[in-house]
């Protein structure tokens, strides 16, 4: 099992290895070798997972990574119930995303580039989900980062992708110094950074309620909101949609964004002493949930649509780990993964038929020439609407009902609206991409508009089939539910003294009401036309224009981040630090006393080595001569 | 006692290797000329078993050139080192397994014995170019010798690096720098077996770090005449063959200890086994001395920086790597 | 161990008095081995004395150190060599205009 | 038999150290030079520092002094030896050498520690190797990687010295 462990790490960073290194002769099957990688990692992952299933945690320590005096911080590896689900996840989209690559890449002049950069990125987030102590942890997460620039920045010969790659690590930079700071709190607290060591004392050591837990847990947070891109810091998101769409399906969808989520779930221990940072961690999940749903509705963009309606799910996810139900958060990252990883796959598609092109002003009436493809779309948009049976149902509907039952309404209906919203705007883009009539006469015959390869569509049906089924672990069975009840072994529910009872059918209705509802209002702007799109738009111009311009947040970076950095810079430091303090003062004068020191030190100078050497044996006879005469005599 | 032992050790360790060094040649002029379908030595003695008794003496009544412009000193000392260092690092080498005596006592077959034998041995080997470098600088001045020099410490220093680094992936498995620890790491499996590609990159370098075919540039017979020993006769010229040979014999030995076990094997006793492996590589000299074209030098600089180098640096990290993990090495 | 300590001295100065005396720059970089060579065994011998074995692993730094110079200092020497056919250190004066 | 040994060895390696002040000649320089380094590397092993005798010898007379030995070789003979021995203003120099010496020998004379441990600490299951490797890997961790780097670098160094031609 050791040995199985480690070599669910290391099967992609072999893969990694093969193609960066020898990247120019293995190019025709590179995308097979990385597939195939990662299926193996999948297949070895499943032996640990089986172990937890059966209630035995796996946990080993490979080597002693960096003895520090007290501190000492091993390399080890750990399957518990928290990373069973987030390891399931990872390798098993990874690996059908790297499958659907291979379709989609096919023919890129950096094909196996891309596939190398794939597997390192896989291997990251595999150190990062199983590694044992928060510095592991903190190697993945920057891994993850490392790997998500360069994917990001894949084609950099576009500017904006480039530009795009260094926005996401420029953003990401500061929420990873708010883990880094959480990370040397917890050593200074506990001395120790691995888990096993860290969770049993934390309640002993930092005490209920107290600051140290409040400040870990904000600092912590810090890290999460940078990389899973919740509200301040989310603006690398959706301009890292410049990468190639597998990219953004597995990166910006799957798996990287959600190591914040994972990350939260797995320090409950911490987040269940400080009250104050839980609920700050779902005050800014809903804020966010409802914030990025509001601005997916205006988007025309297939990818930026889907970019803003991952925001408004992780805010779900950031309500369910904050109000202390893990389960819910967790359950909601794994639904997630099969149909947001879904949904972009299906954009890919539809943007591999249609030569690039995603402003859905341009489709319409696409289901006749892609009917596979429209299918998968249709599931994903129903499993994210939260319509029964399909995943998402259960899991939204179990964030929100625990966050009603936790005491939290405001909460509650913030994501009710919001659910409404998601369901509007996802099928707005159904509706107008997939229904309707050509927009554009003639457009699809000139692109050759067609289905995708099979290699592409299947890996798209094996996750349309687990969104349909994926969120059925999340029905009451047996007085249980299984999700929580297997979640809690590690991260359990958060205890509430007044516990407010609701009729589970009661808010299960009000969700479907509300899903279905949002459909219908899809339904009857985009395929009835009893109002025409444009006419709400122009009958609410200001909220539209706010909205389709996301807020004017880049905007407000630029005038009141980057603006007066810049006139700082111009005008104080510049025009008064620089040149008159430094090129003037420090500058010039060093210079000038340099200068004067220089002429008389000109003596000493002579050009012939053995000279400098004379001065130099002349120090050292000083030196001993004065410790010789000074400290001994 | 211990001092009398030992220098009744060194003693014997001298004629045997004389011994050795004599009938080496005649066992190489054997083999070449059979290998190219000739017969070989075979007028003095009994298939020309005397040869070498009587090409030594030769050697001694040879008359011993110096040439005018030589520097005398170095000169003389040229072949007193060429032959020296490989010595020293033959007593390290043990001729036969060690006896384990009555009373917890063991007897080694070797002069000198330590803790940290094979450092000691590469320290020595990596010295015995001294000769050979010397004897470039003074010959006075003759192109030849100067070349051959030349060549010699570039070729020295370079594979020098890839030896030792070979050596290090049997070391870390063996947890050790002693011959016989490392003989006793080894009995369930040959370490060859473990690190194939640490094996041959020995192999090549140890070829090389010997100077003979395929990569014996610095006595490259067609362009350099006979490169460093183009000046020096007779005894002199004797005492660099001598050094060559011991050379052969202390890296094969090392090569079978480290990677094939020693004087482990089945069936055979260990003194056999030992024996055989050591004779099967000066056997493969020979065997590569009637088969391999030479090198050109710039190939030969490139196999050792370009290509088992390289090599050698990743397979320590997995070696090391695995062995931290506790997986298994290959 | 005044021994060994004298020894050490005694390698040191003359390293230095080499650096100072010679013109021959590759005999410098010698003078500079021995030197360094001083350094070591002072480091080993207080090493023995004080029953610390950290003055040995200073002394395998100081090894990888003085490698690391002799390659700099030999690759100056050829450069040197190629511009001027010459290694007097009197004629490695660039610097002093 | 241990001060006999001592002073034998001392003899060489200081011997050594002179022949490379003195010699004309520099092939001969570099032979005294590692006469000395074998004396040192003697010195080291009364010292029970076998592990750093091995090494060097490994490094210091197998490495330093071949690689020395092979860029003399690159150049020019007649004008290696033909070189002046001394500077013109050796005196000065010289005076300063001695009194260095006076110097630290002095020193080495005052020099007073605590004896209590002589010999001590220096091998685990008397292995000196295995006590450096305890030590180096755990306590001086990162000067070994810096160590690292500035091989590293000086590796590169080297190679760009050598390889672009500076005008």
């Amino acid at each position: 099992m050791k040995v199985i462990l480690l070599f669910v790490i290391l099967t992609p960073l072999i893969g990694f290895l093969i193609n960066g290194i020898f990247g120019k002769w293995t190019k025709p099957f590179a995308g097979v070798i990385a597939a195939s990688a990662l299926g193996i990692s999948f297949l070895l992952g499943l032996f640990p997972i089986l172990s937890v299933l059966h209630g035995h945690i796996v946990e080993y320590t490979y080597f002693t990574w960096m003895p520090f005096k007290e501190v000492v911080i091993p390399f080890g590896l750990r399957v518990d119930y928290v990373s069973a689900i987030m390891l399931f996840v990872v390798t098993f989209v990874s690996w059908m995303i790297h499958i659907y690559s291979n379709g989609y890449m096919a023919g890129d002049k950096g094909y196996a580039r891309y596939f190398s950069y794939l597997n390192l990125f896989v291997t990251a987030m595999l150190i990062l989900v199983l590694g044992n102590n928060y510095l592991l942890m903190f190697v993945g997460w920057e891994g993850v980062g490392l790997a998500s620039y360069l994917l990001i920045g894949f084609w950099f010969e576009k500017s904006t992708a480039s530009d795009a790659g260094e926005k996401a690590f420029v953003v990401n930079r500061i929420g990873d110094a708010g883990f880094i700071i959480g990370v040397l709190y917890m050593v200074y607290y506990f001395g120790s950074v691995t888990y096993s060591n860290v969770f049993p004392r934390a309640e002993h050591v930092l005490g209920y309620g107290s600051t140290a837990a409040t400040i870990i847990g904000i600092a912590l947070f810090v890290g999460a909101v940078g990389k899973s891109a919740q509200f301040p810091l989310y603006i690398w998101l959706t301009d890292a949609m410049e990468g190639p769409t597998p990219v953004s399906s597995l990166i910006h969808a799957a798996t990287m964004v959600t190591a914040g989520v994972y990350m939260v779930a797995r320090s409950n221990a911490i987040y269940s002493l400080s009250p104050v940072a839980q609920e700050i961690v779902a005050t800014i999940g809903a804020f966010t949930a409802f914030y990025a749903a509001t601005m997916a509705i205006t988007h025309k963009d297939i990818k930026r649509i889907l970019a803003y309606s991952t925001l408004s799910q992780l805010g779900y996810m950031f309500i369910g780990v904050g109000i202390g139900a893990y389960w819910t958060g967790l359950f909601h990252l794994m639904t997630h993964a099969f149909f947001k990883g879904l949904l972009f796959l299906a954009a890919g598609a539809i943007m591999h038929s249609m030569r690039g092109l995603l402003s859905i002003d341009l489709m319409g009436g696409l289901r006749k020439y892609m009917p596979q493809t429209a299918t998968v779309m249709i599931i994903a948009s129903l499993a994210i609407s939260g319509i029964p049976p399909f995943a998402g149902f259960f899991s939204k509907d179990a964030i929100l009902g625990n966050a009603l039952e936790m005491g939290h309404p405001i909460i509650w209906i913030v994501g009710e609206i919001t659910a409404f919203m998601t369901a509007f705007y996802m099928f707005r883009m159904v509706f107008s991409v997939f229904y309707g009539e050509e927009k554009v006469e003639g457009l699809y015959h000139e692109l050759h508009t067609h289905e995708a390869p099979a290699v592409m569509t299947i890996p798209m049906w094996v996750l349309a089939i687990l969104s349909i089924i994926g969120g059925w672990v999340g029905i009451k069975m047996g007085g249980h539910v299984p999700i929580e009840w297997f979640v809690a072994h590690t991260a359990p529910t958060t205890e509430v003294a007044h516990e407010a009872h609701y009729s589970e059918i009661l808010l299960m209705g009000i969700s479907v009401t509300m899903g279905l509802s949002g459909i219908l209002a899809a339904w009857l702007i985009y395929i009835k036309k009893i109002i025409t799109a444009e006419k709400i738009a122009n009958m609410f111009k200001p909220i539209y224009t706010l909205l389709a311009n996301t807020y004017y947040a880049d905007e407000f970076v630029y005038c009141c981040i980057v603006k007066p950095f810049w006139w700082v810079s111009t005008n104080f430091l510049w025009k008064i630090v620089d040149v008159i303090i430094i090129d003037k003062g420090m500058v010039d004068g060093t210079g000038w006393i340099a200068g004067r020191v220089g002429k008389g030190l000109r003596l000493f100078q002579t050009g012939f080595a053995n000279n400098y050497a004379y001065w130099i044996s002349l120090g050292i006879i000083l030196l001993s001569s004065w410790y010789l005469f000074v400290k001994i005599i | 006692m211990e001092v009398l032992i030992a220098i009744i050790k060194l003693i014997i360790v001298v004629t045997v290797l004389s011994v050795y060094v004599m009938y080496a040649t005649w066992y190489e002029r054997k083999v070449i000329g059979h290998m190219q379908q000739r017969i070989g030595p075979k007028r003095v003695g009994w298939h020309g078993l005397l040869q070498p008794i009587a090409d030594t003496l030769k050697s001694f009544w040879k008359e011993d050139v110096i040439p005018d412009k030589a520097d005398k000193p170095l000169f003389w000392l040229a072949p007193a080192l060429a032959a020296t260092f490989p010595f020293a690092a033959a007593i390290a080498i043990p001729f036969a397994p060690p006896l384990h005596l009555a009373g917890g006592k063991v007897f080694y077959f070797s002069v000198f014995h330590s803790k940290i034998d094979i450092l000691y041995i590469l320290g020595m080997m990596g010295l015995a170019s001294f000769g050979v470098l010397i004897a470039g600088v003074a010959s006075g001045g003759s192109k030849y010798s100067f070349t051959g020099s030349q060549r010699e410490a570039a070729q020295v220093v370079s594979y020098e690096a890839v030896l030792a680094l070979a050596l290090l992936n049997p070391i870390l498995m063996a947890h050790s720098l002693n011959l016989e620890k490392i003989v006793e790491a080894q009995r369930h499996l040959w370490f060859v077996f473990y690190q194939p590609f640490a094996f041959v990159a020995f192999v090549i370098a140890m070829i090389a770090a010997t100077a003979r075919v395929p990569f014996d540039l610095p006595e490259a017979e067609p362009e350099l005449v006979a490169g460093h020993m183009t000046e020096f006769s007779g005894l002199k010229m004797g005492l660099f063959f001598f050094g060559q040979y011991v050379m052969i014999f202390v890296v094969s030995a090392l090569a079978s200890i480290v990677f094939l076990g020693g004087w482990t094997g089945p069936v055979l006793p260990g003194l056999v086994w030992y024996w055989i492996k050591i004779l099967a590589f000066i056997f493969m000299y020979t065997w590569f001395w009637g088969t391999f074209p030479r090198y050109r030098y710039d190939q030969l600089m490139d196999i050792a920086w370009k290509a088992l180098l390289p090599l050698m640096v990743l397979n320590i990290l997995w070696t090391g790597f695995a062995l931290a993990v506790g997986l298994p090495v290959l | 161990m005044t021994g060994y300590l004298v020894v050490s001295a005694l390698l040191i100065a003359i390293g230095a008095t080499g650096v100072m005396i010679r013109r021959n720059f590759m005999i410098v970089l010698m003078s500079l081995e021995i030197m360094i060579n001083g350094a070591g065994l002072f480091l080993i011998a207080m090493s023995y004395y004080l029953g610390n074995v950290s003055g040995q692993v200073m002394f395998i730094f100081i090894a990888a150190v003085a490698a690391s110079e002799t390659a700099v200092g030999l690759a100056i020497a050829v450069m040197m060599y190629k511009k001027k056919k010459s290694i007097d250190i009197n004629d490695f004066s660039i610097l002093r205009k | 038999m241990e001060g006999i040994m001592f002073y034998i060895i001392s003899i060489i390696t200081v011997g050594g150290g002179l022949g490379v002040l003195l010699s004309k000649n520099p092939y001969r320089a570099a032979m005294w030079m590692i006469f000395s380094f074998f004396g040192i590397a003697g010195l080291f092993v009364m010292l029970h520092a076998q592990f750093n005798a091995m090494l060097q010898i490994i490094v210091y007379a197998g490495a330093i002094a071949v690689m020395i030995m092979l860029v003399m070789m690159i150049m020019d003979r007649r004008m290696l030896e033909s070189l002046e021995r001394f500077n013109p203003q050796a005196y000065w120099p010289a005076l300063i050498g001695l009194a260095l010496l006076a110097d630290l020998s002095f020193l080495a004379y005052k020099f007073k520690i605590n004896m209590s441990n002589v010999g001590k600490n220096l091998t685990i299951n008397g292995s000196n190797t295995q006590m450096i490797g305890e030590i180096l890997f755990k306590h001086y961790l990162l000067p070994f990687e810096v160590t690292a780097i500035i091989l590293l670098v000086a590796l590169i160094g080297a190679v760009v010295l050598t390889k672009k031609d500076i005008s």
